[in-house]
């Protein structure tokens, strides 16, 4: 009941979208039916409102009229469009699956209010700085950490703040899940390019499958961020929104999307393995995690550092016990203003007149297979590393969707779905270590594709 | 119409972009193999170096026990994880639940969120 | 006493400060006493600071007293001027204010040592990079977020998160006390124009009225900001921090202000009036409230989105239940953090030489005519919707003062006057709603009085 | 002198400026009354729903009492609320409070803030 | 080589520069010495506002115990302090210590940091 | 053992960094071995990579093969220098000595990473936007705070709001000692100025006597910011970074630096001095404090008000009693995300190749001096100051190495020798006074030395 209601949200949001091509017409019939005056007249007419002369001479009565005239010019009901109210319909869904069934409300909560006050139509070139795409407005130097790739790392600190490497240190076979999971990314990324994409913008895209919310945001704000001129003298396109839009959508969904494809590649012995339970991690591999993390990850590909370079400095100040207080508000205050800022000019990105277009629904299409792609890729490497493991080592195939990160869910979603073949087979344990693995691995395929294509 | 704008291009995917990928997965996964190596080496070359001290101090202890505390404490953990997270997540009951407006009433703009003297005014 | 005191403040503020006007003459006879050097020479000889060789030809014995002599021309004795030292004693009382009788202590104590710090006289135009109208000094890196009104929306976001909108929902009608008391704005906003301020000064003055800081700070930013082109080819006056000032002044002596008023315009009989308890309110009530308050607004006015999203955005983390560490940082880090850089940059913004103008003074008698005006309009209008209620629906007037906001000192004002008449009549409760409903109402004017005037 | 630099040019208030503060407390007033329309109108729309889930359910309850906890208890809280602010502002004395400095020495810009391992350095 | 590049010019050190350095220590002397004075004199004039206050009040105290609680107990909080610090900092043993991984598995990038509802997933 | 292993440590360092001044020619040859196309080739090359065409013409084979061999380009093994190695090592070793003896933690953990970071070798001017010195990378933001002087004053007022100043307060005459330290950074600018350094750099550079990295960094970045033009027409060179690490290296190692100069300057009679307890301070005597420190050091030299204006404005939100919560987030959320930011920033800024120069090692060399000098300034005072002072009121001289500030580290010292000499004299409390007094010196000296020299 309640996937289903989720996923007729997402054919909600789909079926919309679509519905959004036909309104550029629309919105100008709504101009007309409202006011009979044609919107270069109206702008005119506006610039001239700080004219006190023209009011001056009219009598009191018309010139009321014109007043009120003037300022419904100003409302969100003047202005709005056919894809204003399909992008609040959009937030409103977001924010009602955050709050009626927790998906990732700590993103969908900001995102969705976000949609709300990016989509609430309002006068454009009225100097009004309302705009998240009008220099000098509130939301648009808040919007600077995100056009500029700032937050994901500070995000990425905060996270490495919070985690605990132990399950992947006790069993480090099971990053290569990690490894095998970003198989989403560039099958993506070529599914992209046929699809038209500039190869900027596909390596962007296919960063999605990564279902690593904030490497996809940092990735789209150096590959397809609107400022870049490609080779051919074009510029390339702001596709942050959609991106960001469209990876914690999927991020969301996982206990949806991941289930019936584990289903379908795994056989009923395979689901039931038990695996050999992790060894107790010192306190010192724990030191040396971060360190060693940083200096090998950054050696082979410098590009993900800002991300990685981060994410273990977090981890060190965690791990290293001796700067616990930075840590703790690494962990806090920090990633949560980051969050809280992040997803509500995320969310206000996604203004109508610059979202509703053909590349959002493509995004969206490709943001799903590849996360269907990365499920898959996880799931069959499990199953052909067990052709090389002896019996006790076997890898349970139903951890390998944790490889695709959106951590903790894919983990969870391995532990549900073990516990259904086998009522004493905790898989979570387990699952958490590819899980961490898997936003290693998407920052370093992140690394490679900005380096290949910046 | 949306279909009319989306071109499907097979050729648009020339060589260089395999290479792109090609070389990508494959590095993605050495890196996490070299990590995975050096991960696995590490406990053995503590666990040399303990011994050595812990030699030298006159001390032999029986190793599997003592530097390996194997996992089955984890197992444990993991089911008592699992089932703490179910507890404090029992589904909430649809109806609606009337919560008391029992906070004291927040602060504002001004004396923004803070206690106040108003109260002792009057005694003047 | 306390309140007689408090009185002879702001007297002692406003004498001081027209005392200021006659020190431009002085301020140049001390430069002459102490040095006669003139100002243009002595900037010259500072200029040659790094000109080694102009001192190595000279004996130890001259060249030391120079060295001291340059040096002393550096000090806050030698740069003083009788506006700074007014301004040190208007810093030193406002902190004695915030500890001593504890008005707004989170605000008049940020803003009094930025007034001191920013009264401490320096070498002007010696590249030293100490003022905050200096480009390149941490204050000026600082103040950038009040002079583009990026601090205002981050307050209202953590007041959001802090406030309970209960009361506003159990009894919908008391909001219509909240817009009563805006009339102080558009009241102060025609006085200013009378005075002569410019229609955009106008607008930001009239905030005043408001009893919210963010806002008037906010709208000040925009409107007075020392930037913006007029139509008649003239830039407008930096109004900001007199503004600010005023604002704060007033919202802390809302306890002195608000009662004389309250006296003269209720009958003994209306001060009894006991009103109906409020109902409780469920929990999907909290959530529906900032999402359609959001929505309603916006539409209606566009422009008071920074400030009122923002609002709704902080109150929905707070009510979701499924973003308490978001709420929490907003209301507890985030919001001290702005508050802290805001008050200090925004007493700082008092520099002498730049504050102490006709202008203030009028800025000053405008705020407190507007405070009185929008007090007493709350009032009034209580007692006409009472003339349209049944018995037992009859609101007691003395709550209708706290539609200014300033909460929650004049809904606390309600509470103490409401005890006076009757021992058992508690109208705090009651009169929060009005309170916050005055937030509301003043960044809607705030937002109308943009789209106009901007 | 300042007296002679303020002027009050009434005439300065055109019709324009009239009209923005006619518009503009109107529009206050109009947003304000719809949300309380709005706002009036939800806790009728919600009951319409749970009454109906609750006859579905087939559990029929006494309205007055479940979906409206009138406020008696919110005039106790107001008042305890009330009681309790005072209480802990009691006035300050004026004598001087001598607070003891028994607050362990804070730390500082480099080992800012926190605890230092010098008192082992004597040990070694 | 880099003893090549590194010049020793004592006449590099002119007036200016002794200027500047004598003027600055001195400086920060006397402004030391002034807060020093000052602050030497303010409890002195606390003292008499206190005392006229009290006087007034018809209570005359004993000035050296009330005013001046000296500084016994601040050595016995010294003391304290130091001992405190002491013990929480016992020497770490170099033995390696095993720490369980007992902390619930932290949450991430999406789902950052928080309960998640997934565990319902199953009984729907 | 320890002491020998940090002196070890230092030694380490600077003998690595003289070996660094050989590798700019081994590092050509690296690049020469390892691909025999020289770096102008390579970059040329690098700007194809987005030219398609180039690579589809060619066989799948040696495609792939061009394709790893331009991925190996990117890597940190490709573009490695002996001087980035050489300072991994140094970074390794700030995080050993920050985990292993906790010295300096806070700082030296993200300092180190930071130094990591910073020096994994990339590809230069390929517009990945890594570097700390790039335009648009994430870190070059985040070092703009640095090279701004905006931290610095942030972390004074966090600094101010945890400091209680009650040991100045109830012995001012203390003070004086924090004053006689501050030779250490008049002799340095000396001692600079003969080694060859421009006036405003030798000034940059005494600062690291005053033993306080945020003030250090401060002035650096006003005197030595790579950007100021001097008289000479001649920019003044970068020396942010090597002043910071020295400075907080240097503070690190005051328990090994301090305790033989202290020994040596002092006779055992003078050692076991007990010294007067002293008086309880009153609230009223804490809220002064911090008010007349800052008008009366803002008005002898307003340049150190940056960072002293914020130390007593923090300090009086953490005394006046009525603004904890403000206290409490500055002395906690706000202090640590400046710190952690700061720490890793200036680490970064240790970039090999901007890094390791001739002027690193003299500012080293310098740096100990400075601390040095500035021990026994502080001593040798308080020997002085005994010939004028009563029996019973004289100062235990094992207290004069506080006044160079490295709160509370060199206070501890003092403690430490003195238990050494009488097992119940402690003098903590005391040492305590010197110590913040030094804090202030040091600024002070600062704002002189910056009104002087900018
Ligand atoms: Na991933
Ligand atoms: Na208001
Ligand atoms: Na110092």
């Amino acid at each position: 009941m309640k996937r289903l209601l989720t996923v007729f949200g997402i054919i909600a949001i789909l079926a919309l979208t679509s519905v959004a091509f036909m309104t550029p017409e629309n919105a100008n019939d709504r101009v007309k039916e409202t006011d009979s005056v044609s919107l270069s007249e109206q702008s005119k007419a506006i610039s001239e409102n700080t004219d006190n002369a023209d009011l001056q001479e009219q009598s009191g009565q018309s010139a009321a009229q014109k007043g009120l005239q003037r300022f419904y010019r100003f409302t969100g009901f003047f202005n709005a469009t056919h894809g204003h109210f399909i992008m609040i319909v959009v937030g409103l869904i977001f924010i009602f699956l955050a709050i009626r069934y927790e998906y990732e409300p700590l993103l969908l909560i900001p995102i969705g209010i976000g949609i709300l006050i990016g989509n609430i139509p309002f006068l454009l070139n009225a100097g009004l700085k309302l705009g998240i795409y009008e220099n000098g407005s509130v939301m648009n130097y808040l919007y600077f950490g995100v056009t500029n790739g700032i937050y994901p790392p500070l995000i990425f600190l905060g996270i490495g703040a919070m985690t605990d490497f132990s399950t992947l240190i006790s069993n480090p076979k099971l990053m290569l899940l990690g490894a095998a999971a970003q198989l989403g990314i560039f099958a993506t990324f070529l599914g992209a390019l046929m699809l038209g994409f500039h190869p900027a913008e596909a390596g962007a895209i296919g960063i999605i499958g990564g279902a690593d919310g904030p490497t996809a945001i940092f990735t789209a704000s150096k590959l397809a961020n609107g400022i870049n001129i490609l080779p051919d003298g074009t510029t390339v396109k702001n596709l942050i929104g959609p991106i960001a839009i469209a990876a914690y959508s999927y991020m969301a969904l996982v206990p949806v999307i991941q289930p019936p494809i584990m289903k379908l590649l795994t056989t009923k012995k395979e689901r039931v393995i038990r695996m050999k339970q992790p060894r107790a991690v010192s306190k010192l591999e724990k030191i040396l995690f971060p360190i060693i993390g940083l200096l090998l990850t950054g050696f082979i590909s410098p590009s993900s550092l800002p991300l990685l370079g981060m994410l273990f400095f977090g981890n060190l100040l965690k791990e290293s016990g001796v700067t616990k207080r930075l840590a703790d508000t690494a962990r806090t205050s920090l990633i949560d203003i980051v969050t809280i800022i992040l997803g509500l000019t995320v969310g206000a990105s996604t203004q109508a007149d610059v979202f509703l277009t053909p590349q959002s629904v493509l995004i969206f299409v490709l943001g799903a297979a590849s996360f269907m792609v990365a499920t898959a890729g996880g799931i069959l490497f499990t199953k052909l590393m067990n052709l090389f493991l002896s019996k006790e080592n076997k890898i349970n195939p139903l951890i390998g969707n944790a490889g695709v990160s959106a951590v903790p869910d894919s983990a969870r979603v391995s532990q549900v779905m073990g516990l259904k073949y086998d009522k004493d087979n905790h898989l979570l344990m387990h699952a958490m270590g590819p899980n961490v693995a898997g936003v290693i691995g998407s920052a370093i395929a992140a690394g490679i594709l900005l380096s290949f294509l910046l | 119409m949306i279909i009319n704008e989306i071109s499907f291009d097979p050729s648009a995917v020339n060589g260089l972009s395999i290479i792109i990928a090609t070389v990508g997965l494959l590095v993605v996964f050495v890196v996490l193999i070299i990590l995975s190596f050096v991960y696995q080496a590490i406990p053995k070359l503590i666990n040399i170096s303990v011994r050595k001290k812990l030699k030298k101090a006159g001390r032999e202890i029986d190793e599997s026990k003592a530097l390996h505390v194997e996992g089955d404490v984890n197992a444990a953990i993991s089911l008592a994880l699992y089932m703490y997270m179910n507890e404090i997540h029992d589904e909430e009951s649809d109806v609606i639940t009337i919560k008391k407006a029992d906070r004291s009433y927040t602060p504002w703009s001004s004396k923004i969120y803070c206690t106040n003297p108003y109260h002792r005014f009057p005694q003047k």
